[in-house]
């Protein structure tokens, strides 16, 4: 039976709420007490643990813990304290609080049992997370922002919508594995919206535009929360409720693809990390849509490390950003001579998302690329193998070679603040150290049979891998050497988003000015209605009106005198 | 003044039987046609016709507008007491026939019935007289002002 | 003297005989007091008499020592037991109001006859209500309904047009009364009984054109008394022109003693025996949806608040005979809460209008600008009041309206439903008319015109009979249960679903 | 790098120095030529496709796919590329 206490997302919240009192001296500190006493009782929950709770004849599971739910929760603590140490210097109310409740809200949804719980916990982590994405306090973030929040929300009435017809259903509210078809092959609409609600927060292809579109925008500590919580939680719910489905295995081939392009061609090198973070949440539903045993410890395994070495790769751009104010590769170049450890940090997350043997993307990726392998799927199996390689051009090339090598910006910053080498430390010990000795993080799969019996490390796997990134890697050696390599150039890439954010806006704002004009004809006659009959009432009704004024006595009489005679008519002929 | 003659002398003449008749309406109210309310506008027709001839100011004299109200309190007091008396005396209201319990001749309705007829009497006949004066000695016309 | 075997002529009679007697106190407090004191006492004996008929059921008095269907027999059953109650207990509170507020509107010499009409008045909205003889009925509305004509003519000393609204007045009244005796009549000569229980079984078969113009006759007769919509145009001038407080009791007694008499008529001497009913209960909320919105509309205009507030009697009205109209149980139950709870909200209105009166001199819109400031007692008062007329939650007006749609819809049919939506839309009416009041009385004081002068706060009695009413209406808003309860069982009494026994 | 001036000679970094590049680049090649030749030792055992037994296949993929990235990719600019201030002009 587990407390409510022992909720993070409980303990978490609250904390939230109670850092804003503290002087702004004390709340890094606080911060890190909460989430630590929040792991703490991490510590002690056993798998199985669950509260059932039954409200107006629902029975509702507000928490159920399990190997699954394990495993993110840790991972999701592990990224808390590492945005709370990278970001030490940041005192300021709105941003600490949304960075533990929005976290907060993130766990209380993975510690979920039941669909409404879960409701709760999804919306509270849209209304959360957006405080993060307007805290630059710019019209851009703000408009941003609202975008953001737009598609949230639908996302949460899309769920909610799925929940009830779900309830309708089958009456039950508990989160189990759905299958996205009926037996007859035709989507059941309860998991279709489901599954749409989900991936939109996990952003599939062409709904994944509020990831480039926001996260960019926020400030460095908030891009690396809010690259962590939001799509990882979609792909922990798409592991619990849509393993096996095969339309979630080209999904996740498509997204791992086209983010390379875009990636390839932005300027911004946060903007480059949000696509990298499609390109990885594709593999990770790829792997899930396998829903073998091999590939699913590869999905979530490939989710665990990846939070890790894509927040160091985000603090890293992060860093450069905080001391040189921009994130552009045109602007930036040659940061080698003066941050040193920053570089260093940043290559081993390029070398770690690439996958290098050694490096914590290895030990897990392989697993995901073992699935398309046992399901004779060729065609997604190439697919992933191009997307490896695109992986390291933009993610594992890309970002440190023109961040810190490429053209010399002239820029001489300082090396990093310690905080934020502390942070990056951490995370970089930890890329290797899952690279190194991955059983701890083996240990928490859910599959423990398979996993036994995987050994990452075996002489062919490595060779494979090391020719696969070791020729792209020549590759752009030799394309940097003759100049075929693309320069940098600042430009705003179109993405999906230009569908809505220029033709829909302009069509919104048509139909808003529509409406606008509609309103007021209706209005405006309505007022003219109302005017005349008004007129016309106090023509009749106003104190000289007919029905209104003193009549004469011999009228009043006169009256009697009709209904008498309407009454005996009535009675006499028609009654 | 000379005018009226014949209607001064034809009024003394019929006043008094007037008032007789008025008395012989009211005594036999309770067992012939008749009683008090007839009894009271026939009286009161009496000075009505008397002022008719021989003016407002004179009847006043006779019969003061000061006393009609005390005439009015008192009849209705005579028919109301009646009923309370008997209430009082045991019956229900206006149970004549417990002002005399031991009557073979139902003395005690006949009396019930006298007094309330005479109550009656008294009030329309002094209800009848203030109305005939309220009217008859209104201003003449209403001033501007008052409207 | 067995007290509670005479209970039921008592109510009647102490008012009755305490009438003439004011007439010879002196001028000045004394009628005043009296009648007040007398009020209260019959206020008791109603209460006793309710609990009685609450206890024992249906209450026969013989009167004069002849037993029912002869002589002259009171009957009291819950429902009159209650409008019984319902009158004197406005009495109680409407005449220790009267004092400051007549003082200051009728001539010193006329007090004793001001007093005394008053409970000529008050005696024959009892007798009416009391009795069960038809004839008596007439008799004790037209005592009630002269007094009335000489109260409301007693206005003419602050206002001359009171004098053609009280003449106005009384020839309808006259009109009124004359057609509903006229019916009498014609009953009679088809029964040959004015017993109204007599009535009713004589009548049982009887269908043919003597009790079907009896009908009509008594129905447009007691129409024109409870100012039934085209028989309505009596009532505005004759409210807005009498004494405050004489308007305060009428407003909250006079009109609902005649929707009570039409009540019994209807289902005590005819019933439902008679296929015309049914015509006569269409009629009726045809009249009643009518006058809802007629009566409303007229309200929304006014500028003068006491003819508006009697234009919106008018309305409800309308919507007591609606409830009337459906002809169930619950039908009659809501007209006879709305009955009750109009009775707390109209006399409460009226007695916060007769504070402003008395101090500024005018009931015309302009006079209550900036009135919360003012006379905050009042004005606030008159805000409850005026919710709980326009039917907001918490107020007694919500509960009678709530039950009437309740009523409307449970009846089932289009047009009882249709009726129900227009009882909400004739309540956003009188949202309409009450705010132009309550906002006004929440603007800043007027800095020009007549009303720019402080004024001294209205009497203590006079508010706290004011806040007695608007207590009242917080009251049966927030605790409606019994009053509930006692209108279902009047009304199924009244019907013959219940037998009237005891419960 | 060679238009520097002598002022910027101290510019330099290490890693522009040509040597470091020179010596990076030798380290590339030494590296892919023994992962290439690595590749013939160790095979799968249980290969799930054909193209897994041919030795030089992840080499030969990993190096054309890369340059197909980079040398089709870059001409999605001309389709997609605006001026940087292409939304603000628009919001």
């Amino acid at each position: 039976m587990l407390e409510l206490s022992d909720n993070p997302g409980v303990i978490l919240l609250l904390g939230a709420f109670i850092i804003i009192a503290l002087p702004t001296i004390m709340r890094r500190p606080a911060m890190l007490l909460i989430t630590g006493f929040s792991a703490m009782r991490l510590m002690g929950m056993e798998v199985g643990d669950q509260t059932v709770l039954s409200l107006f004849g629902l029975d509702l599971t507000p928490m159920k813990f399990d190997v699954l739910s394990r495993l993110f929760l840790i991972v999701f603590h592990i990224a808390v304290t590492l945005n709370i140490i990278y970001s030490w210097g940041v005192k300021n109310a709105t941003e600490c609080w949304a960075s533990l409740a929005y976290p907060a809200a993130a766990m209380g949804g993975v510690l979920a049992g039941d669909w409404i719980t879960l409701f709760i916990w999804w919306e509270l982590a849209a209304l959360t997370s957006v405080f993060l994405v307007w805290q630059p306090r710019t019209r851009e973030t703000y408009l941003a922002g609202m975008r953001y929040m737009v598609i949230q929300i639908a996302s949460g009435v899309l769920l909610l919508g799925g929940i009830v017809i779900l309830f309708r259903q089958s009456g039950a509210l508990a989160i189990g594995a759905l299958d996205l078809r009926d037996p007859s092959g035709l989507f059941n609409p309860a998991a279709l919206m489901l599954f749409i609600a989900i991936g939109v927060k996990s952003a599939f292809p062409l709904l994944h535009n509020w990831v480039q579109d926001s996260y960019p925008k926020s400030t460095l500590g908030g891009t690396i929360i809010l690259s962590v919580f939001t799509t990882k939680l979609a792909v922990y719910l798409m592991a619990r409720v849509f393993a096996g489905t095969p339309e979630l295995i080209w999904i996740g081939a498509v997204m791992t693809i086209f983010p390379i392009f875009f990636a390839l061609i932005e300027n911004d090198l946060r903007k480059v990390l949000s696509y990298s973070i499609n390109n990885q949440v594709g593999f990770m539903l790829t792997g899930i849509g396998f829903g073998t045993a091999a590939s699913m410890n590869g999905a979530v395994g490939y989710a665990f490390s990846n939070i890790i070495f894509e927040s160091l790769l985000f603090m890293s751009v992060g860093a450069a950003m905080y001391r040189t104010g921009t994130s552009k590769a045109t602007e930036l170049g040659g940061l080698y001579r003066t941050m040193p450890l920053t570089l260093m940090f940043c290559l081993i997350g390029a070398l770690s998302i690439s996958a290098f043997p050694g490096f914590a993307g290895f030990v897990t990726k392989g697993l995901i690329l073992d699935g398309a392998a046992e399901g004779h799927n060729f065609i997604i199996w190439l697919i992933l193998l191009f997307a490896s390689a695109g992986v390291l051009e933009h993610a594992g090339i890309k970002i440190p070679y023109f961040t810190f090598f490429a053209h010399d910006s002239g820029k001489r910053p300082k090396e990093a603040p310690p905080m934020m080498l502390i942070a990056m430390g951490l995370s970089a010990v930890l890329s290797v150290g899952i690279g190194l000795y991955p059983e701890p993080l083996f240990n928490l799969l859910p599959y423990q049979e398979q996993i036994a019996d995987y050994h990452p490390y075996s002489a062919y796997h490595i060779v494979e891998q090391l020719q696969l990134l070791l020729f792209a890697v020549l590759a752009f050696a030799l394309l940097i050497k003759f100049k075929l390599y693309p320069p940098e150039v600042p430009s705003t890439n179109l993405d999906f988003d230009w569908l809505y954010r220029v033709p829909g806006r302009a069509l919104l704002f048509k139909i808003v000015s529509l409406i606008v004009s509609l309103w007021r004809w209706l209005w405006g006659g309505a007022q003219e209605v109302v005017t005349r009959v008004m007129a016309r009432t106090h023509r009749t009704h106003g104190p000289e009106g007919t029905l209104a004024r003193n009549w004469p006595v011999g009228f009043m009489a006169l009256w009697t005198a009709v209904v008498l005679a309407v009454a005996l008519v009535f009675l006499y002929w028609v009654a | 003044m000379m005018d009226h003659l014949i209607l001064r002398v034809m009024i003394k003449l019929f006043f008094a039987p007037i008032l007789l008749f008025a008395l012989y309406v009211q005594f036999h109210g309770d067992y012939g046609p008749g009683g008090g309310f007839q009894a009271g506008v026939i009286f009161a027709s009496a000075f009505i016709l008397f002022a008719l001839g021989f003016g407002l100011r004179t009847t006043q004299k006779a019969v003061p507008p000061s006393v009609l109200p005390y005439f009015m309190v008192t009849g209705l007091l005579l028919y109301a007491g009646t009923g309370v008396v008997t209430l009082f005396l045991g019956g229900n209201f206006l149970d004549y026939y417990v002002l005399a319990p031991n009557s073979h001749h139902n003395a005690g309705q006949h009396m019930g019935i006298f007094l309330v007829e005479l109550g009656v009497g008294m009030a329309v006949f002094s209800s009848m007289l203030t109305i005939f004066y309220y009217f008859a000695g209104r201003e003449p016309e209403i001033s501007d002002e008052d409207w | 003297m067995d007290f509670i075997a005479q209970l039921p002529v008592l109510p009647v009679v102490l008012p009755f005989v305490a009438a003439p007697l004011c007439l010879l106190l002196p001028a000045g407090r004394a009628p005043w007091v009296w009648a007040t004191l007398v009020a209260w006492a019959t206020f008791a004996l109603s209460l006793i008499l309710l609990e009685q008929v609450w206890i024992n059921g249906t209450i026969s008095y013989a009167m004069g020592g002849w037993s029912a269907p002869m002589g002259i027999a009171y009957r009291i059953d819950l429902t009159n037991g209650m409008v019984l109650a319902l009158i004197s207990f406005v009495a109680a509170v409407v005449f220790p109001y009267a004092g400051p507020s007549v003082r200051d509107e009728i001539a010193h010499k006329q007090t004793p006859a001001f007093y005394t009409a008053l409970l000529l008045c008050f005696a024959g909205l009892i007798g009416v209500t009391i009795t069960g003889d038809a004839f008596n009925v007439f008799v004790f509305l037209e005592i009630s309904s002269l007094s009335t004509y000489v109260l409301v003519a007693m206005g003419a000393g602050r206002d001359r047009r009171a004098l053609t609204a009280a003449f106005n007045y009384l020839v309808m009244g006259t009109i009124g009364a004359t057609f509903f005796v006229i019916g009498l009549g014609l009953l009679y000569m088809a029964t040959g009984t004015l017993n109204m229980i007599d009535l009713h079984e004589r009548l049982v078969g009887q269908d043919n054109r003597v009790v079907k113009a009896a009908f009509a006759f008594i129905v447009t007769g007691l129409g024109l008394k409870l100012a039934m919509l085209p028989l309505h145009l009596w009532l505005p001038p004759a409210y807005s022109y009498a004494p405050s407080s004489i308007t305060a009791f009428l407003a909250a007694t006079a009109t609902k003693v005649a929707v009570y008499i039409m009540l019994r008529f209807l289902y005590t001497v005819f019933g439902f025996d008679f296929p015309f009913l049914s015509v006569a209960l269409d009629f009726f909320l045809i009249l009643g949806v009518a006058g809802m919105f007629v009566a409303s509309l007229a309200a929304m205009f006014q500028d003068d608040i006491k003819m508006m507030l009697a234009y919106s009697s008018v309305a409800q009205i309308g919507y007591m005979l609606l409830g009337i109209s459906l002809g169930t149980v619950d039908g009659v139950a809501a007209g006879l809460l709305h009955l009750v709870n109009h009775a707390f909200m109209k006399a409460a209105l009226f007695m916060a209008v007769g504070c402003v009166v008395l101090r500024l001199g005018s009931h015309q819109l302009s006079a209550f600008q900036g009135l919360a400031k003012r006379m905050p007692w009042t004005a606030w008062g008159m805000v409850i009041a005026a919710m709980s007329l326009a039917g907001i939650p918490g107020t007694a007006g919500f509960i009678s309206k709530f039950a009437l749609l309740q009523a409307s819809f449970d009846k089932g049919g289009l047009t009882p439903t249709i009726a129900g939506f227009l009882i909400v839309l004739s309540s956003l009416l009188a949202v309409v008319y009450l705010m132009r009041v309550v906002r006004v009385m929440l603007q800043p004081l007027p800095e020009s015109g007549p009303f720019t002068k402080p004024v001294v706060r209205p009497p203590l009695l006079m508010r706290v009979s004011l806040w007695v009413m608007v207590l009242a209406n917080i009251y049966f808003g927030l605790q409606g249960g019994g009053l509930i309860a006692l209108t279902r069982r009047a009304a199924s009494i009244l019907m013959g679903v219940d037998a009237g026994g005891a419960m | 790098m060679s238009h520097h001036s002598p002022e910027d000679k101290k510019n330099i970094g290490w890693a522009d120095h040509p040597a470091f590049v020179r010596g990076f680049l030798w380290f590339l090649y030494l590296s892919c030529a023994a992962a290439l030749v690595a590749g013939f030792f160790w095979q799968k055992e249980h290969p799930h496709f054909a193209v897994e037994t041919v030795p030089v296949f992840f080499a030969g993929f990993g190096f054309v796919m890369f340059s197909l990235i980079v040398l089709v990719g870059q001409h999605l600019r001309k389709l997609v590329g605006r001026p940087e201030n292409y939304y603000q002009e628009r919001e």
